[in-house]
Formats: C-alpha cells, structure tokens, sequence
C-alpha cells in the first residue's frame, strides 16, 4: 500500500485517495477549435511510462483535493507531491 | 414533529463485550452524539476576507492542517484547504455566521443532519481506531482532527480529550449503522459499556 | 504410558503439565510447549503423511516453517483446517488430526501405486498424454487426476471465528528474535525509539535456544530471557509472539500474522483467531536468521531423514529423540552439534562428513566425546519405506564424482546438514536485488532499496560475536537517526566455538546401476531426474524448470528445496548460480490464512449497508430490499402472497390512478455555491444554464470528455449563489469527484464550491393524480396550485413545523412532487405523506414500480445510462446546446456517433394496446 | 519431430527418458526474416504457429526479451470463455473456442483444455437483466448462454452463500456451459514447440532496443544480440506495448496496470466451476492440481511492478469470503502481479499502424489468456495478408476516432476501475 504524501495533509496512506490517471495530458481550453488528432490525446492516447509519471490522486477520504504526484511505475516510489495547480519542478 | 438520530435504531445501552471481571471505570464507553449544529465553511479563492476577521463564536477559521480550534460550545475542525468543518452545541451560531460571511466570499452549508457521530472514551480508544483507520495515531494528539476512513467508509476524528483518549468520530449518517457496527464490533475485545 | 522417545529431563516443555491428543485416531499425549511434530516424533511417530505425486511415506523433516512433508488435517474445536504443518501447530488439550492425501489410510494408501509407476511419471509427463481420445481428458482423465491432486479437504462450513485487522506505525520493526533481532531491538529500544520486535515461533530467540555459546556470563537462552523481559517492561517497545512478518510491500509497509489463538483449544469469545498488523516502519530490520538446507541422496525422502538442526531442536527444545540410532551426514560442522548433543543424552551417532580432514574445536570436542567420525563419507541412499531401517554410505573421492563400495549401516534416522541459507524472502520482496555469496554457498541481501537492514545469519554471518556486535550497533545507529538519542550500550563478551569451512558439496552421485529417487522438493516429488528431464527438452530458463517440474511450487514454497535446485541447474547447463538466477521471492513466506487477509468485513458486513432515515419504516412494512449500489431500496412492499410482478404492478397502477410516495433519499444531492455556479452548471451540463431563474428547476445531462452520458438529473436554483443538484443514486460519488477535477485543476479560475447534500435530506416522490391534493393537505399554508408551484418549480414549506423543500418534478410523467425535509424529520414526513395520504388511497411504492412507470413514460432508466450510450441513444439530444461548449462535446462529432444507422434504445407499445 | 502420446511415455521410460527431444531449439538470430514477431506470450507463439500452419510463413522469428512464456500467459487464472455481449467480442471468442477444442490434438500437446463451464453471479434484479441481455446476445451468436435462478444455481454451487447472514444474496446467475480453463503454461510450450518444429526461431534473452523504419516502411529492429532485417514486423507484448510504443513515437490508447492474482494452498476437489462474483470483481475456479485459483482487481494505478500488493488482495479475498465463505479457513499460498495492456475502451487492438509493415496487437486488459488462439489467428492473418480478418475488423486503432468503440463494461476511458 502505498503512503502518499498529501500537499494539504502530510503523509497519509493509499486507501484515503483515489486516483485519477495520467496528469500531463491538458484539456482543450472550452470553446476552441481542436484537431482530431489533439482531441484524441486528450480524451485516449497515453504515454504510460515504465518509471517516472506524473499523475492525478484525489486526496478522496481526507480534504477531498485533487493532487499531482511524481511516481516511479516501476518501483512505485514516489519523488514528490503537487497540490492541483502547482508548478511542476 | 419527532426527531430521530442517525443511530437511534441500532445503539442500545448496556454493557456489551469482553466487559465481565473488567472494572467499569476502565472501560471504553462508546455514545452516540446527537443534535449538534454542524457547518461547512469554504472561502473562495477570490475572497479578499482576512480570516483573522472572520470569527465565529470567539473562535477564528485558521487554515492550519489538522487543528481544532475549540471553546466549551463549539469546534472548528480543519477540513481541507480553507475549508472548515463547525460543530457546535449553539444552534444560533447559524445565524451568526450567515450575518458575518458574505455569500460572494464564503460556502455555508448546513451538513447537521448528514452525519452519524460517535464518541468513544477509554484508554484503548486508539486501538479500536486502528482496527479499521489506516492513520497513524501515534501522531494524534488533543484539539487535532483528521479525516480518513474505516472499514471503507469516510470519517472525520476530532480528538476531544487525551486523558483519558476521547474521540468523536463522524460518519457519513447513511452508513451509521455500519460504522456503528464496525466500532462496536472492534471494542468487543475489550468490552465496552454503550452509554 | 511413557513416551519412548522422550528423554527424562530437559527441553523448554512444561512437564507438569500433560496434554493428551489424537492423530488418525490413536490417543496420545505430549507436554505443554510440545508442537504436534513433537509430541508425535516423542511418541515413536513418523509416519505422517503421503507425498503429492507418487504417494510416498512421509515424516518430519524439519521443526518450523521449513517443513515440506509434515503437512495434517486438523480439528479444533468442532471445526476443521486442511493443510497444518504439524511442526508449527502447537499442542492444545484435545487436539485432533489426521493424515492428508492418503487413502483409505496413511499406512495402506492406494494411491502409493504411483510410486510403482513412477518411472512412466516424469516431469510434465501429463503434457505428453491423456490427449486420446479427445474428449477423455475432461470426462475421464481430469476427475482422476483432480481427485488423486490437492492435499487436505477444505470444510464448506462458514467460518465461525473472528479475524481482524491492525494499522500500527513504527519506528523500527524487527522481523525475528535471534541474536540479531533481540540485540538491534534491544539498542534501538534504549534509544527511546519505538520498536516491534515480531517472533513467529512461540519463544523468543532463535538459535540461541538451541545453540552452545555464552553470552555476558551466562546462557544463550538466558541472555535472550532476559532481554525480552526488559523489553517487555518498555513502553516504546512492542513485542510479539506467534507473529510472522510474510511480506515486505510499497513504502516500508509490511504485514504480519498474529497467531492470537490457533494455540488454544477454542478461541476466547469476543477475541480474534488471528490479527494481520499492517506495519509501517520507519527502518526495517530482518533477523529472520537461516535454514539448514539438505544434502541430496537416494530416497531422502524416506520419513527417518531430516534436517540435523531440526534433531537438534527437537532434543534441545522438547526433549525429544528423532532416534535411537542416529546418523548424522554433513558437510560441515553444524552436524557435529546435533552429534554432541545426542552423544550427552547417551545415544551413539555415527557422523559422517563428507570432508576428508576437517579441523575444528567442535569436531575436537565430538571426537573427545568418543563419537564415531568417518570423513569422505556420505549417505548413497536411505533404506527402508515407511522408516528408515539403515542407509547406504559409502567413501567418496575428492572430486565428490566417485563414490568408493557401498557399505549398509543400520540407523533408524539421518540427520542433514548441508550448511545454512540465509532466509532472505522480506529482503528479496523489498526490491532488493540479492547477490551469490560464493563463501557460504547461497544467496545474500544486496543493496537496501526500501529502509531495510538484514543482521545476522539473514545477511549471511553465522558467527555470534559479529552478529551481536553488529546487530547492537545498527540498533543504536538507526535509532539514533529518529530519536536523535544516543544511549551507549555496551557488547556483552561471547564466547562460541569456532567453524571450520564447510565443504561445496551438495548432491551424492548415483551410484552406477542404481536408479534411487534424489529428492529436491518433497512435497511435490520433484527428484533430480526431473530436472534433468526439464533441461534435456530445453526448459532451461529457472522459471522453466520450476514450472515444468513443480520444483519449490508446494506448500513449503521451496525452502530447502530451491538452491539445491539451482545448483543442479547450474551444474548440468555448466553455468555458476548466479547467473541462472534464483526465481522471484514473492509474499507471502509462508501460506497465510485467507480469513486473516480479509478480516472484519465478512458475512452482513463484507461491505457497509447505507440506509435512508425512513428504512425503518420499510422494514416495518413488509419491504423487500434491493442493492442499489451500497444503499438498500424497497424493491416493493409485499402485501399477502403477492409475487414481486403482482405488488409492483399493483404499486405502479395505484400511482397511476391514485397516488403513490417513493423513498428517493438515495438519489445524490450535491450542493453547488459560488458567485460562478451557473457558469460552471452551464459547463458540466449539456444544455443551457445561465439563465434558470431562482425558485426553478431544469433537468440536465451531463457527459463525460469521451461523450458518453454520465449522470443526469434536476437542478434547482435555490438562490442567487445556490443551487441543488441531484444526481442517480449509482453516480452520486462519481459525479462530485467529476466536479471537483473540473474545479480544481481545469477552471480553477471558477468560485465555486461543491459539497455532498444527500445525508442531510430525506426525500420522498409524491406521484400521482391525487398528488397535489395530497400536497395541499401537507402544506395548508403554501400555494401549491399549477400556477403557485408551476412544472419544475421550487418552493420552501412548513410541513407541520418542519421546514421542507418542494419541488415540483416528476420521475414518472406524472403529476408529481418530490419533498425534501433534514433527515432527522425524516420518518416524521413519510408518515405524515402516508397518514394524510390515506384519504387518496395513496401506496408507497418500490423501485421496481418506478422503474415500470419510468419506461411506459419513455423517460432514461437507469440501466439504459450504462457508460455506452451517447445523448442520441437515449433520445436526449434534444438536450445537446448547439450554441455553448460543454464537457463532452467535442467527441459527439466522431463518426460512429453521428452515423445514420446508429443504434437507439427504442420503447416497444403492444399493438392492442391493452397491457 | 517427435511425437508425445503414451506409447512414446512408455518407450522413453524404458530407456530412462534419456532420448527426448528438446520442445524448441535455442537458436541464434538470423540476419532477415520475413516476419519477425516480438513477445515471446501466448499469444506471439500463437501468431508464429498460425503463420507457419496457415500461410505457410516459416522464415519467422520470435524475440523474446526474457523466456518464453514468462509474462502474462504464464500469471493468470487460465479462464476461457467467450461470454460477451457485443458481437465484436462474442464472435471473435467463440471462433477461439473452437481452437481451444481441439488444441491438445492439433499441437500434441496437453494444454487440459477443460471446459467445466462459468457462471456469472446476479446479486440484484438489474443485474439479471442485464444478463438475459448478455445472454440473449450470446445465442444470437451460436453461443451457449444458460440463465440460472437462485435454485439453479445452489444445485451446481452448494458452496456458496445462500444463508441468511449476506451482504449480497444470490439472485441466479449467467451460466456459459462450455467455458473452462486450460494449463496455462503448456499453451505457451505446445504453440513454441510446434512452431519450432515448422521452422520457426525462438530466440530468447534477446531485447529489442529500436526500429529501423525508412520511408514509412518497417525494414528491421534493433535487438540486444543485434540488428534483425524484418520484411515485416508484429508487435505481441501486452504490458510492454507502451515501452515500445515511445520507441516507434506513437501513443496509444493504452495504459499498463497491474492486475492481481493469487491461489491458495491444494485442497481436494470441491468446486468444479469456473465462478465470478457478481457484486464485485473476483473470480474463482480450482486447478487440477487442488489449489483455489482467484483473481479481481487491478492495483488501480499504471504500474510496470510485476508484484503482489496485499491490500488489493485484501480486496479481491473479501469479495471471495463474500461469496464462498468456506473460503476462509483456506490459506494464500502465491501470489503474484501481471502487467496488463488495458485498452481505453476494454476491448483489444489488432490491426495494421500507419508504418508499412508494422503490426499492432495490443490491449488485451484482462482477457488475453482466452484469446491467445484466435488472437494468434487473426493477426497471422493480419500480417500475412496485409489486411485485417473479418473476425478482427471490429479491433481497429482507429476505432478512438471514429467512436467504434467496444465496452463490454461502459467504464471509458478509466481503465484503472476494473
């Protein structure tokens, strides 16, 4: 089980969040004509990388707040945590 | 009109459990808490307001991780990022604050009625948390709350007293019964008297 | 009766206190602190058990988790467990068990002719046959050979006893109380730091029970007394017993089993049978020591033949004799103690080593002692068939190939040693890439990938001195890291005796034109020939071997079986062991009970129940109940014999002629505030939302970004920053966490605030012709007439002092309202909807009749809304704004989603129109 | 080649099995095939047979960056089955039943291909519904669909809980009679060793680290033991597509999750069906060997870590206890993680890229273990004819598009909810 580090929070474990899949993929802003080809980036094609991904956790049965996390999908250790709109170093 | 709380049909009193040739002083006392004032405060991220003018009951919203601001009637739990939590035995406090925040600036919502509170009392309080609660208690201490789950289910535990440990545990009123059972169920071991 | 095999004083058990058990039925006793192995081995008893494959005799062959063979059915107290490893059951008053796998006894078992037909029974020999004719396998075939496989019976009772689960945080966890653990533990401890220090034996020490040496002046095992009292006075210090770390996970977290009963006769009321404690460590220290591996030699399997510390432990910790007769076969000095100890208890050991001239204090004390010595000697084969009657022996050269004349020596046990491997599982399931240590033969911990440590003769160091030094100093050095303390401690002076280098020998050469099985894996028949097979048809990779024999994949999960395997592998393909690598270490070490996985939530509790304020009265009223989700609905309410079609129609037609009352507290209600709310509805929502006055409703469709409908329901406007959302009961939860991604990380410019409403109301549908009459008599003083509260109006009420909240909108077409009041009023609503309701024949009705008159309405059923459809295939895309964009709306443009000839869920109308 | 039957048992016996022939040979690569196909799985074994057996394709490779075998054809729960609701699917598996039928004769090897049936639990009204859906669209396509209620199924799975004390009672159940399961690990060796035999090269240890692609036309890859010329090239990886994905610069509506599994310890015959739970994800069936084969829930977060996690086994075994409570005085012998290639829609790819040449075979989920015959056949054809079958037409690339899609589940694109 792994123990995220919640911006808000401090450490808390696996079970309190949910996750939210692939955090670099950008919706199209509302109202702005996009190709196909972006339109299906954002809605299906992922990188999935095997190491480090930057990814979505809902901090679900905490403060409820959508985090970014960098992640090793291998090894599933974690490098850092980003609160929703923060710049990622 | 006849109110009925969220576990009105499942907490019956008595001594229950492992409790015989155990001193009743001892052991862990389990109630149901009912009719509280219970408030969500949110402040929108435009809002200009000064939390350090934004007081309710004498208390002040301040947006510290897992701190509870408390006087004899009512606490304010943090609940998330400018995000609060008020229980208070002050019913009127509803005014008051509906009075003091702007609706442009803050969320007030009325959640009185959506949980199911339980306060549990006894020095194996703790243990019983951990049987289904994945935080680290050993962290825990007087006047801090934290949200988390049990037995799968979200609840927020605001520590009301370490001596010895008392803790109320909110959850959502639907699944009262639930963790109702999951709470009991766990102090079995230890006997408990439902009060 | 006496216990032949019991020597008359000494061991750990309690004497005085005697047990009394059955085994295939025959009454025995043993001692308190006896495990069931124990008592058995004291009672002359070693046949226990049939092998998987061919059905030979099977004994003991070690006394702990090791163990491959000694595998019994047990009960306990009117309930029964297949697959207990009898050296690891420890003796309860009562205890009954019983042979597995073998019939009609474990002493004639029909299935023994396999053993007979074993040279047409190779590995993989099943990939080979059974394949003619082609529908014999499953009909004829498969049942015989199921039947022949599995080892115990698994009881289809329910589970009576209770398990249960712990969440605990540490700073150090220490997995093992040998030397190492109880030292590290001990030093990190006086560092004030908080310890777990996890023993799954019932005593704490390890080798120290069993070992000669001396620690600070006294005793192995007095020193480890000792210690664990005073750590058991500690407050930072938790110690556990009958506890097995099994797996190392994610983040320093690691699980253990806690035996809490399985030693008991029942287990006490209220208490758990097991607990499983999830661990998360600061530092992780494993002492989890070593195990003695075999040598390989013909028909080791034989009951008779076991692992020479397992005699050791025995003698030492139970008092008891493997046999009379002992042999003991080594490579190295470890058997030279067993030796020792049998020669003190007054039985004569033949050793034979298999080195030509080793030198040691501790062969010079066996040889003092006047015990028989042969060197360059081993153990050809074991003889005898349910015991071992005497053995084959014979000298062998330096090169370890030749073997010199077979000679017969009459024994009724061997006892192994083939050196020590360290126990290496959690290391290994940390992510730690273990390395081949050339010195001792095996394989040890490489470089820390989690905030693990390994101490002792886990890292491959089998002297005390250095173990103890190093394990007090890693304590201290870890501890201080957290506590920032520094207590100095001092080492206490070891005295031990030293080993001489064991030799790199670990399987006896056929001796030519003998054919005896040389076991590897004894659980699962796996005998060197089956590995030659394997790699003679090219299953070469480790992974290969393993699957195609079955090597290591029994029970014991190959503990004394693996790195034998790997030598042979190593050997015949000419390559060293590390490059063949070991096969994957995966949780858990041992087999863990799946009652203690899953713990609390079984039976009515496997998931929480959620329940409307108004359950009660359901319930009181012949309710039958569906799942929605987790949440229990009156499916209908069942008056006399009705059938579940005959009460829904019957609550479906009421509404249609009279009027009916719905629990509809379940639906998802989610308040939506903000000075920017209805910027963002208009966002989410698929239709327009600027411009909802306050005080009314609409109905929405929401998408998701692939443009499949997500959730639909009604919004009111309660005021100008206010409004209610309701969504279906089945995507409450999901629909306020899509709201949440929207607002914080998409449009995090938007002031808006989401919460969760839908405990806070208890809401009940009013559905019917007669419903605003109803409704005129529940609020006397609100305007409820078509022009007062208007299609998809929104007023607030006083329901006899009760606030509520009325709306006027309808699941059903009907004329209908649905009401809302705080959910501690609850009850007090629906009674009153039910008592006023009366006069209008009103029925509450289920979702079975509300679904009914759902779809005789044609409006979106919930299973029609099932993350396939799009807008059109609901006929919604009337809903669609063309003018706006929304969440959803770019994927509506693909061209399967446009196509002329796209499918539609359509509404069917019987032709008379009568039913 | 040598062929296994009992008489061969015999004879091999007597001589003390000394004369057996290696299943497959070792080789070192070649410079050029025509086809190379990477992933040593079930089912790139399966296309190397179907190449050689059905279009005559011989000059083949297999590269394998481990053994053979060693990745999800050798980690699963061995369930076969071709119970689907959309036709896409439910024809495309029943096609593979039939090659399932008769694949111990076809490859002289025992793959036990034992067809005990499945049965899907309903633990509510809705669910039943959506079964006789299910089912009704099973028979439309000639396959075998048996609604069961409650009664019904006590009869075939007394085990299970029908007593008082349960979250979710038992309200019937979706039976496909002829479903089963198979040895896992002898359909990969029977495929490899008949391949080999055609002429095939398994060639293992052997890791592809580039392409070589000149002018939108594939000509070769790039391996660890060298540079391979390929007229053609199939991609077979399951778990690893996304690696090699980012190798050809394309992404994929695809994402690698872990999925896991475990069995307990070999109890005697008891349960003789393959059984899913219907109020969750868990399934259950016993080998031959005795142990109870389980399985549910992905770990719920794109993860390449081919290890257990108790928690998520905590969840899949308290949905087991849910279902079959005796299963609680069992105890979890192994378990084990493997690393799926969830597609966006649930549904696999088979189809041609935009690289001439190049062919994609991917996104398997959960269900590559049953598809590996008709996986393999198709995309022999796939490749061999340089045009999809008929059978694969509905496992196109392009079908995220074009809004083609095939959801048997209806979870989009969040394929971490299993």
């Amino acid at each position: 089980m792994l123990h995220i580090k919640c911006p808000h929070c401090g450490m808390r474990s696996q079970n309190e969040f949910s996750y939210g899949g692939d955090a670099t993929v950008k919706r199209p802003e509302l109202n702005k004509e996009v190709t196909d080809q972006e339109w299906d980036n954002f809605v299906y094609n992922r990188v999935s990388p095997r190491g480090k991904h930057l990814e979505l956790w809902q901090h679900l049965s905490g403060c409820r707040q959508w985090i970014k996390v960098e992640r090793d999908t291998a090894t599933h250790e974690i490098f850092k945590t980003y609160k929703a709109n923060e710049e990622i170093a | 009109m006849s109110l009925i709380s969220a576990l009105n049909n499942v907490h019956a009193k008595g001594q229950f459990g492992d409790f015989e040739g155990k001193d009743d002083k001892n052991l862990l006392s389990i109630s149901e808490t009912t009719n509280l004032l219970i408030l969500q405060i949110v402040q929108y991220k435009s809002s200009n307001s000064s939390l350090d003018n934004m007081q309710v009951d004498g208390l002040n919203l301040r947006d510290n991780p897992s701190l509870v601001s408390s006087n004899d009637n009512t606490r304010i739990l943090w609940n998330g990022p400018r995000n609060w939590i008020l229980v208070s035995q002050k019913k009127d406090t509803l005014n008051e604050i509906e009075q003091k925040f702007n609706d442009n600036e803050f969320a007030i919502t009325d959640i009185s009625h959506s949980k199911a509170i339980i306060e549990i009392e006894g020095k194996e309080a703790k243990e019983v948390l951990k049987k289904g609660c994945p935080f680290n208690f050993g962290e825990l201490e007087k006047n801090q709350c934290l949200n988390s789950t049990y037995n799968g289910m979200s609840v927020t535990i605001d520590m009301l007293d370490d001596d010895p440990d008392k803790f109320r545990i909110f959850g959502l009123r639907s699944f009262g019964e639930s963790l109702y059972h999951s709470i009991t169920d766990a102090s079995l071991e230890f006997g408990y008297i439902a009060k | 009766m006496t216990q032949s095999y019991r020597i008359e004083t000494g061991g750990l058990i309690n004497r005085n206190k005697k047990i009394s058990f059955k085994f295939n039925g025959t009454s025995y006793f043993g001692y308190e602190g006896d495990t069931l192995a124990s008592a058995l081995l004291a009672n002359g008893v070693h046949l226990v058990g049939r092998s998987f494959k061919y059905h030979r005799p099977r004994g003991f062959f070690g006394a702990g988790v090791d163990e491959p063979y000694a595998v019994v059915q047990l009960y306990r107290n009117g309930e029964t467990e297949p697959n207990i490893k009898a050296t690891e059951q420890e003796l309860f008053e009562g205890l009954e068990a019983s042979s597995v796998n073998c019939w009609p006894s474990v002493n004639f078992d029909i299935g023994a002719i396999n053993n007979f037909l074993k040279i047409f029974l190779p590995a993989g020999f099943y990939y080979k046959t059974f394949m003619w004719p082609k529908s014999f396998w499953y009909k004829i075939y498969e049942p015989f050979i199921r039947k022949a496989a599995g080892l115990g019976v698994a009881s289809t009772k329910h589970d009576k006893e209770r398990y249960e689960h712990k969440y605990e945080y540490c700073d150090l966890l220490i997995a093992g109380s040998g030397p190492s653990g109880l030292a590290s533990a001990y030093s990190a401890a006086k560092n004030g730091a908080k310890v777990i220090l996890a023993e799954d034996k019932p005593r704490y020490g390890g080798s120290l029970l069993t070992s000669d040496v001396n620690i600070g002046n006294q005793s192995g095992k007095d020193w480890a007394d000792g210690i664990i009292s005073e750590l058991k006075e500690m407050p930072n210090v938790t110690v556990k017993n009958r506890s097995q770390v099994f797996g190392y996970y994610d983040h320093n977290m690691l699980v253990m089993s806690e035996k809490v009963s399985d030693h008991l006769p029942k287990t006490k009321k209220y208490h758990p049978n097991k607990r499983l404690w999830y661990i998360r460590a600061k530092e992780v220290l494993i002492s989890s020591g070593s195990i003695e591996r075999p040598i390989v030699f013909g028909n080791n399997d034989t009951p008779g033949v076991m692992l020479s510390s397992a005699a050791k432990e025995y003698l030492k910790v139970y008092g008891v004799l493997v046999g009379k007769k002992p042999l003991v076969f080594t490579n190295n000095d470890s058997g030279y103690e067993t030796a020792i100890e049998f020669k003190k208890h007054g039985v004569e050991p033949i050793v034979l080593d298999s080195r030509s001239n080793p030198q040691s204090e501790i062969i010079d004390e066996a040889k003092n002692l006047g015990i028989n010595i042969k060197n360059s000697y081993v153990v050809v084969a074991a003889q005898g068939y349910k015991k071992v009657k005497s053995a084959d022996v014979a000298t062998i050269s330096e090169d370890k190939k030749t073997l010199g004349k077979i000679e017969n020596i009459n024994c009724d046990c061997i006892c192994v040693s083939g050196f020590w491997t360290p126990t290496i599982h959690l290391v290994s399931q940390s992510g730690n890439k273990t390395k081949f240590n050339e010195e001792i033969d095996a394989f040890v911990p490489g470089v820390s990938k989690q905030n693990e440590t390994t101490l002792g003769a886990a890292n491959g160091v089998f002297t005390l001195e250095e173990t103890l030094k190093t394990s007090f100093e890693k304590g201290k050095e870890l501890s201080k890291k957290i506590t920032e303390k520094d207590n100095e401690i001092s080492i206490p002076n070891v005295v031990e005796k030293k080993y001489s280098k064991h030799d790199k020998f670990w399987c006896v050469p056929l001796p030519k034109g003998k054919s005896y099985k040389r076991f590897l894996d004894f659980q699962n028949d796996v005998a060197v020939s089956d590995v030659e097979i394997a790699l003679r048809e090219g299953y070469r990779s480790i992974e290969h071997v393993k699957r195609y024999t079955t090597l290591g994949m029994a029970t014991d999960q190959g503990k004394t079986s693996n790195l034998n395997g790997l030598q042979l592998v190593s050997e015949i393909e000419n390559k060293v062991v590390p490059s063949v690598g070991h096969t994957t270490f995966r949780p858990p070490y041992t087999p863990i009970s799946i009652g203690a996985i899953v713990g609390r939530e079984v039976g009515k509790h496997s998931k929480p129940t959620r329940k409307s304020p108004i359950h009660n009265w359901h319930e009181e009223h012949n309710a039958v109940f569906v799942d929605a989700g987790v949440w229990l609905r009156p499916r209908y309410y069942k008056r006399g014999n009705e059938t579940l079609f005959e009460a829904s129609k019957r609550e479906a037609k009421n509404v249609r002629t009279n009027v009916g009352v719905c629990d509809v507290t379940t639906l998802g209600k989610i308040d939506v505030k903000g000075p920017d709310a209805a910027e963002f509805l208009n966002r989410v929502y698929t239709n327009a939302w600027l411009k909802l006055p306050v005080g009314k409703a609409r109905y929405g469709v929401m998408l998701r970004e692939d443009g499949i409908v997500m959730d639909d329901g009604t919004t009111t406007r309660i005021s100008e920053n206010h409004y209610h959302m309701t969504t279906t009961t089945a995507q409450a939860a999901n629909v306020l966490s899509h709201l949440e991604y929207y607002l914080q990380l998409v449009w995090p410019e938007l002031n808006v605030n989401v919460v969760s409403t839908t405990e806070q109301w208890a809401g009940a549908a009013i559905a019917g012709p007669k419903s605003r009459d109803l409704l005129q008599k529940l609020f006397p003083k609100t305007d409820v007439s078509n022009e007062g509260l208007p299609f998809m109006g929104y007023v607030e009420g006083d329901l006899f002092g009760v606030k509520a909240r009325i709306f006027r909108i309808s699941f059903s077409g009907e004329l209908a309202y649905e009401v809302n009041v705080e959910s501690d009023n609850g009850r007090f609503m629906w009674e009153k909807i039910i008592e006023l309701g009366e006069e209008f024949q009103i029925q509450p009705y289920g979702t079975e009749a509300l679904s009914t008159l759902r779809i005789e309405m044609g409006h979106v059923a919930g299973s029609e809304l099932d993350g396939r459809t799009i807008p059109y295939d609901n006929a919604l895309e009337g809903l669609l704004s063309k003018k706006k964009d929304f969440i959803g709306k770019r994927s509506l443009q693909r061209a399967a989603f446009v196509a002329e000839d796209r499918q539609r869920i359509v509404g069917v109308v019987p032709l008379d129109k009568k039913n | 080649m040598q062929k296994y039957s009992i008489f061969s048992l015999v004879k091999n016996a007597l001589t003390g099995h000394q004369n057996w022939d290696l299943a497959w040979k070792d080789p070192n690569p070649k410079e050029e095939y025509d086809v190379v196909i990477i992933g040593g799985g079930g089912h790139g074994l399966a296309t190397a047979y179907y190449l050689a057996k059905e279009h005559q394709i011989t000059k083949v490779a297999i590269i394998e960056k481990g053994w053979i075998g060693g990745g999800n054809v050798g980690r699963n729960t061995t369930i076969i089955r071709s119970n689907y609701m959309h036709d896409e699917n439910g024809l495309f598996s029943e096609f593979g039943m039939d090659l399932w039928r008769k694949m111990s004769q076809d490859l002289n090897y025992n793959v036990m291909f034992s067809p005990r049936g499945i049965i899907n639990l309903a633990h509510s009204d809705a669910q039943m519904n959506a079964y006789a859906r299910r089912g009704n669209s099973m028979r439309l396509n000639g396959i075998d669909a048996v609604l069961l209620n409650r009664e019904e199924v006590k009869e075939l799975i007394p085990m299970a809980d029908f007593s008082d004390n349960v979250r979710f009672p038992i309200f019937g159940g979706l039976m496909q009679p002829s479903a089963g399961t198979a040895r896992h690990d002898a359909v990969a060796w029977g495929y490899a060793r008949q391949a080999d035999s055609m002429g095939v090269d398994i060639i293992q240890n052997c890791e592809v680290t580039g392409f070589d692609i000149s002018a939108g036309k594939i000509k070769g890859i790039r391996t660890s033991r060298g540079n391979i010329k390929a007229k053609k090239v199939g991609l077979c990886v399951a778990g690893s597509t996304n690696i090699l994905a980012e190798k050809l610069n394309m992404t994929l509506p695809i994402e690698t999750h872990l999925l896991q599994a475990c069995v307990s310890e070999p109890v005697k015959p008891v349960l003789d069906k393959v059984v899913t739970f219907g109020a969750g994800h868990f399934y259950i069936s016993q080998s031959d060997k005795g142990e109870m084969v389980m399985g549910g829930d992905l770990d719920g977060y794109n993860s390449y870590a081919q290890r257990g996690n108790l928690p998520t086994l905590q969840h899949v075994l308290t949905e087991g206890i849910a279902m079959m409570p005796f299963l609680s005085k069992l105890k979890m012998l192994r378990t084990w993680g493997g690393i799926m290639d969830m597609s966006m829609d649930g549904s696999p790819i088979i189809d041609k890229t935009h690289i001439d040449g190049l062919y994609l075979n991917c996104g398997w989920c959960y269900g590559g273990f049953k598809a590996t015959p008709a996986s393999g056949w198709t995309f022999a054809h796939t490749i061999a004819q340089d045009r999809v079958h008929e059978l694969n037409s509905g496992y196109s690339l392009n079908r995220f598009s074009t809004g083609h899609l095939i959801d048997e589940k209806g979870l989009g694109t969040k394929t971490w909810i299993s």
